[in-house]
């Protein structure tokens, strides 16, 4: 791992905490468009340019400036201020710790003779990366390709219809959270 | 350390840290944006395999992923305001009527 | 795929797919739905017709469209097949089934204009023609088999179809129970057959090395398992009586299913399957004695029936009891030929009726009618030459193949029946002079003398006519062109035959048009010229009257027989069995399950944190033990 | 060591450009609009400078010029206004956030010119220089990330006003700046399938060719659609001309910034003219040939044609940078729903159609 890998993925951890761990929704998309773009700059440094671009176009650009908007529209404050106990917190790391430690070990055991920057260092140089990724869509995943679109657009007129306002609400059920419309 | 291990674990925490915080979180929102998270976890993964292997086909399953991830969020956002119209909250908490 | 493959899909899938476009289409534009599924049948036919013209007595082709359930079984591969099979008894069955069914359909188009259901009428119908193709394009008697209770699901859904009406909902019932109890017959043979013979092909099982599998002892119940289903579609006694009842269905419906295409199912089995049917010669004996009495039982019944298509429902189950009576003697191409020519005359016949019944408002009391002849002359002709042509009077269709099955019964080797002879043909020729009778009966009634009903019937549109009109043709000329030429066609699938090749002369022919000659005269005396007399005999008959009206009480005695004893016998089985141990085992269950379900409820606490730590607990312990297992 | 000082020297030139333009951009900002409504605008600060410096006397009839010009008024005058007024953080706002807002509105715009090629390679010594400071193979896809990123600083920027005006801003201005990338997006793509190709330097070079022999194969002659449809999407990425709704002076005081003041104001304003150069810079590159003259062949990898080839390019470019501020001073501010019918009704169908149009001729010529 380069330096600047060594700086993005510090970037990301350090982003990654202040999602989870800033009272104010606000901060935390802040947290997060930061740790999007740490990984954007990872994708790079790996090679993958294209990918660094689409993440900063997709996450940054379209994805995260929705969650703002949507924070922003409904203007939320902090968190209430009911405490989160002991328990769940604990139980949280645990979750935490266990994925870890399920995980790693097995990949460690599977990766650990090979090394990483040996492999093939100039396989994307200048524009291949793109032309060989778009050749690999349109061709090997082109069916692929095309059903995401249709979940794209399937998306699309699900958000419609969901945030559309509807003549008959149906409020909360009796003796439920929020009764005021 | 400049073996796939480094991008492996690092990805593995981010996921843990955003599996975290989906546990933790009761704003939706910020739980939506844990989940996200964990989604570029496993981007990254993918993309150290991607270089590992040699191919390209890591770096296009994340381009699904984004591409999975963008009508996630157009739905999911959508989600969230509808239920803060009824709920007048987007705490996971309060949204919590399906049960016995 | 090869052409002969493409083709060959194409004839059941053209009426499979139109019956869904028919359904989508006419439910928006009503018009559409008629022309949608005559379209698909002609399509079907077209393609038949140019597979026909590829196909001669021994050559055959197989197309295999997929294979089912391959499995290894006992150590040795099996499979089923999804084959279709089109050979030169297939050509001649599909002809018909296309082609008239195209003319029905054409005629439905006018009959069902104005009903509501169009849309689903046309699906059925269409749904109809896939399953009776399937049925007889099926190259294993599995396939046949799913095309056989196809047209048994059309045929429930067709006579059900004004199902508003509770009588006719029932009828449709009937029917299909009835069925039912002929399909345990086919499963029975078709496990017998599997069992010993080790295939369900029926090429393989036309192979006397493969059928000398089956033990001497089983021969005889493998060949009556196939006539119960035979009689079941058939309408053979003792499952006959549902064939008059499914006359609610539309009148094209009747004259489709009910006349000329699906009962005429257990005849083509028995031709398929007439090396198992031969295995014992007992079977055709039973075959030829059962086919007798049904027979002369609807040919009785029609006489004392005054519902036109009652009348004509029972002479089918008569015409099909004349075809297996040909098939008891063992002339299986005798009895296509009847299948042919029948599906000419009687399909013309119920479309005739159902003009009839269509101008008249509904009325299908044929003492309501009368003088029709005059405002329906192109229907009343094609009902005429009809009644001739089913009549046996020579040059119309019935005369040929009739007089094929009277050539027939004296040609009989079988041990069982050879004594016989004699007395099959009296009878065979009694019910030939009833059935001219009561024909031309139903003629008079109907067409001649003055009209006795209150509406202002006249001619059918031409959508309506013009099939019956083909038809009638066909009744006439059906006979002298095809007879012959069919029962040179199907040598290869079906065993030869001399029979029906001989003329005899102009003397031969007026003997062979004898009884329905003497029948329309004697009907005609009775009920133009001396209609007194017919009192003087209703009287001295006044008792049989009563036993033919009511044919023969066979659903009385079909009560007493059957649907009573299995009455009881559900209720017992009903309170022991069901009420004790299903739903007190059941209960039990419930209660658990319940139990169970009171205490993991407390997890769900609504709450979408806790449901994400389960899942990740979850899912890091799943890796973490298939991580191990590998 | 020498590749890394001819990055960086690349990298100060870029930076430099880009700040030039701008400013040249404020000051014709400031002029051009004076012209416009016949006003004379500034002209002077430093007209009447004095000095008895024997040193500084032949400099005076210039700085002199400059003034009366008001160069010196806008560039030198405002900027010191600017650092010298106090900074104001309203109450309530992150000190961290509001610093950080115009930082992010000027940044992504300086680092889109890194993937712009600014003039044909050149050997000097032996070294080939390639003017363009990033050549990654994401190319032209970058300029549409760096262009969504900026759309940052000014979400933060009115969230951390922490009033409804900067707000209501705020959320206008990203709004219209993620519906016109789509638009612009689709014009990018439309002409990576001309060009066959992500690299700006490459689109340029294939602009040099002619069509039929006497067309140049400019970018306006493969593509009139997408030029059209960049102008205005790009107008409306920079939030100004007509499409100042963000910032509508009468509806929302000033949108977004209207809590800044002091320097931090003014890099707002300084990334504004620095995207009206960008934009500037694209459509001279993309449709316009770049350092290109039609009919005349300048010699390859020589220093004196890339020189003139830049000299070309910027002149081309100070003509899109008048062309846009003539625009924002001629036209008359949008409606909302009319912004958001344009970019949505008419750009987006327009910019698609042109796409699959454009493909279809790919595929067929």
């Amino acid at each position: 791992m380069t330096f600047m890998g060594f700086v993005f993925s510090a970037i990301a951890l350090a982003a990654a905490l202040g999602v989870v761990f800033n009272r104010n929704p606000l901060y935390s998309a802040f947290s997060l468009i930061v740790q999007l773009l740490a990984m954007a700059g990872l994708y790079s440094v790996l090679g993958a340019h294209f990918l660094a671009v689409t993440q900063v176009v997709v996450y940054a650009g379209a994805i995260m400036v929705l969650v703002l908007f949507v924070l922003m529209l409904l203007n939320l404050k902090s968190e209430s201020g009911r405490k989160l106990g002991i328990v769940k917190p604990l139980v949280a790391l645990g979750v935490g710790f266990s994925v870890v430690a399920t995980v790693f070990p097995a990949v460690v055991a599977q990766f650990k003779d090979i090394s990483l920057m040996t492999l093939q260092e100039n396989l994307w140089k200048s524009e291949g990366g793109v032309k060989a990724i778009g050749q690999e869509i349109y061709g090997r995943y082109i069916v692929q390709f095309e059903l995401s679109s249709l979940v794209l657009l399937i998306g699309i007129v699900g958000a419609i219809m969901l945030s559309k306002r509807k003549r008959i609400v149906i409020g909360p059920r009796e003796g439920g959270l929020g009764g005021k419309q | 350390m400049s073996s796939i291990v480094t991008y492996i674990g690092l990805s593995l925490v981010l996921f843990a840290i955003g599996a975290v915080g989906v546990c933790i979180r009761r704003n939706a929102i910020v739980v939506f944006m844990c989940i996200e998270m964990m989604l570029n976890a496993v981007n990254l993964a993918f993309v150290a395999f991607s270089k590992l292997q040699g191919n390209l086909d890591g770096q296009v399953a994340v381009f699904f992923v984004m591409v999975i991830a963008a009508a996630e969020s157009a739905i999911g956002l959508a989600v969230i305001i509808s239920v803060f119209r009824s709920l007048v909250s987007v705490e996971t908490s309060d949204a919590a009527q399906l049960k016995w | 795929m090869a052409g002969e493959d493409l083709r060959l899909s194409l004839v059941v899938l053209a009426p499979l797919i139109g019956s869904i476009l028919s359904y989508l289409l006419g439910r928006r534009v009503p018009k559409l739905a008629g022309i949608v599924a005559s379209g698909a049948v002609l399509v079907s036919f077209v393609a038949t017709v140019l597979l026909w013209r590829e196909v001669s007595p021994t050559t055959a082709f197989t197309s295999s469209l997929s294979s089912w359930l391959t499995v290894s079984f006992q150590g040795a591969p099996f499979s089923l097949p999804i084959d279709l099979y089109f050979d030169s008894l297939s050509a001649v069955m599909c002809l018909i089934v296309t082609g008239v069914g195209f003319l029905i359909h054409v005629y439905s188009a006018g009959y069902m204009a104005h009903d509501k259901g169009i849309a689903r009428f046309f699906a059925y119908l269409n749904l109809f023609i896939a399953a009776m193709l399937i049925l007889v394009l099926g190259k294993s008697l599995p396939v046949i088999f799913i095309g056989w209770e196809g047209v048994g699901l059309c045929s429930y859904l067709l006579i059900g179809f004004w199902y508003t009406n509770t009588e006719y909902a029932k009828a449709g019932r009937k029917a299909f129970v009835m069925n039912r109890i002929g399909d345990v017959g086919f499963i029975v043979a078709m496990a017998l057959l599997f069992t010993y013979c080790g295939t369900l092909d029926v090429v393989e099982l036309s192979k006397e090395s493969v059928l000398a599998r089956v033990p001497a002892g089983l021969a005889f119940l493998v060949g009556i398992s196939l006539f119960v289903a035979a009689t079941g579609k058939s309408a053979q006694i003792p499952l006959f009586t549902w064939l008059p009842d499914a006359m609610a269905g539309p009148t094209p419906v009747s004259a489709l299913i009910h006349a000329a295409t699906m009962v005429t199912a257990g005849i083509y089995l028995m031709g398929r399957m007439h090396g198992v049917v031969e295995l014992d010669p007992a079977v055709p004996a039973v075959i030829l004695w059962v086919a007798l009495a049904t027979a002369a039982v609807a040919a009785t019944t029609a006489l004392a029936q005054n519902d036109i298509k009652k009348v004509l429902a029972y002479s089918t189950v008569s015409q099909l009891g004349f075809m297996f009576l040909a098939v008891g003697v063992g002339q299986y191409s005798v009895a296509l030929c009847h299948v042919v020519t029948h599906a000419f005359f009687k399909a013309c016949l119920f479309l005739s009726a159902g003009s009839v019944i269509h101008e008249c408002h509904h009325e299908q009391d044929m003492r309501r009618m009368g003088g029709l002849a005059k405002k329906m002359p192109i229907t009343a002709a094609c009902y005429g030459v009809s009644t001739l042509a089913i009549a046996g009077i020579c040059p119309f269709a019935g005369y040929y193949s009739k007089h094929a099955i009277f050539g027939a019964i004296s040609t009989t080797t079988n041990p069982f029946l050879h004594p016989y002879i004699g007395l099959v043909g009296g009878l065979a020729t009694a019910i030939a002079v009833c059935t001219a009778f009561y024909m031309a009966r139903s003629f008079i009634m109907t067409f001649l003398g003055s009209y006795r009903g209150e509406g202002h019937p006249h001619e059918a549109p031409v959508v309506m006519t013009a099939p019956v009109a083909i038809l009638g043709v066909l009744a006439v000329v059906g006979g002298f062109l095809f007879v012959h030429p069919i029962t040179d066609f199907v040598t290869g699938p079906l065993p030869p035959t001399s029979v029906g090749h001989e003329s005899g002369g102009l003397f031969g022919i007026f003997i062979g048009s004898l009884p329905g000659i003497f029948g329309i005269a004697l009907a005609a005396y009775l009920f133009i010229l001396a209609p007194r007399e017919k009192d003087v005999l209703r009287a001295i008959f006044s008792p049989l009257e009563r036993l033919f009206e009511r044919k023969y009480y066979a659903d009385e005695l079909l009560d007493i027989a059957v649907v009573r004893p299995v009455d009881k016998l559900s209720g017992v089985a009903y309170r022991a069995i069901d009420q004790r141990i299903v739903e007190g085992s059941g209960g039990a269950v419930g209660s658990v399950v319940q139990a169970v379900g009171e205490l993991t409820c407390r997890m769900t606490t609504g709450q979408v944190t806790t449901y994400v730590l389960l899942m990740f607990f979850a899912a890091a312990a799943l890796f973490s033990v298939f991580s191990q297992v590998r | 060591m020498l590749e890394l000082g001819i990055l960086l020297i690349k990298v100060i030139f870029v930076l430099n450009l880009a700040l030039g333009l701008a400013s040249f951009c404020t000051w014709l900002e400031r002029k051009g609009s004076a012209l416009i409504q016949d006003r004379v605008g500034a002209n002077r600060a430093g007209a009447f400078v004095e000095s008895d410096r024997w040193y500084l006397k032949p400099a005076l009839p210039f700085v002199r010029a400059l003034g009366w010009l008001g160069v010196i008024n806008t560039l030198l005058c405002d900027s010191l206004k600017g650092l010298w007024k106090e900074d104001f953080v309203p109450e309530g706002a992150s000190k961290f956030l509001h610093a950080l807002a115009p930082v992010i509105a000027v940044l992504p715009i300086m680092l889109a010119f890194a993937v712009l090629p600014l003039a044909p390679d050149f050997t000097v010594a032996g070294h080939t220089v390639h003017p363009q400071v990033a050549p990654i193979d994401a190319g032209i896809l970058f300029v549409l990330a760096m262009g969504s990123v900026a759309v940052y600083g000014v979400a933060i920027a009115g969230w951390t006003g922490n009033n409804k005006f900067s707000l209501l801003g705020a959320l206008r201005a990203a709004a219209q700046m993620i519906s016109y990338e789509l638009p612009m997006g689709l014009v990018f793509v439309a002409l990576i399938v001309v060009y066959g190709t992500l690299d700006v330097y490459t689109m340029v070079e294939e602009q040099q060719k002619l069509l039929w022999g006497f067309i140049p194969a400019w970018g306006i002659v493969m593509q009139p659609v997408g030029f059209v449809v960049l102008l205005l999407a790009g107008m409306a990425e920079t939030k100004r001309g007509p499409f100042d709704l963000p910032e509508a002076e009468s509806e929302l005081v000033a949108g977004y910034f209207t809590e800044y003041s002091g320097m931090k104001f003014l890099l707002f304003w300084l990334g504004e003219f620095a995207e009206i150069a960008l934009f500037a810079v694209l459509l001279a590159l993309l449709f316009f040939g770049g350092w290109d003259i039609p009919f005349v062949e300048l010699p390859k990898g020589v220093w004196w044609a890339s020189l003139i080839g830049h000299a070309v390019l910027m002149a081309k470019v100070v003509f899109f940078c008048v062309l846009q501020i003539v625009i924002r001073w001629t036209l008359p501010r949008f409606r909302y729903d009319q912004l958001m019918n344009l970019g949505w009704k008419l750009l987006l169908p327009i910019s698609l159609v042109n796409l699959a149009i454009t493909a279809i001729l790919k595929v067929v010529l």
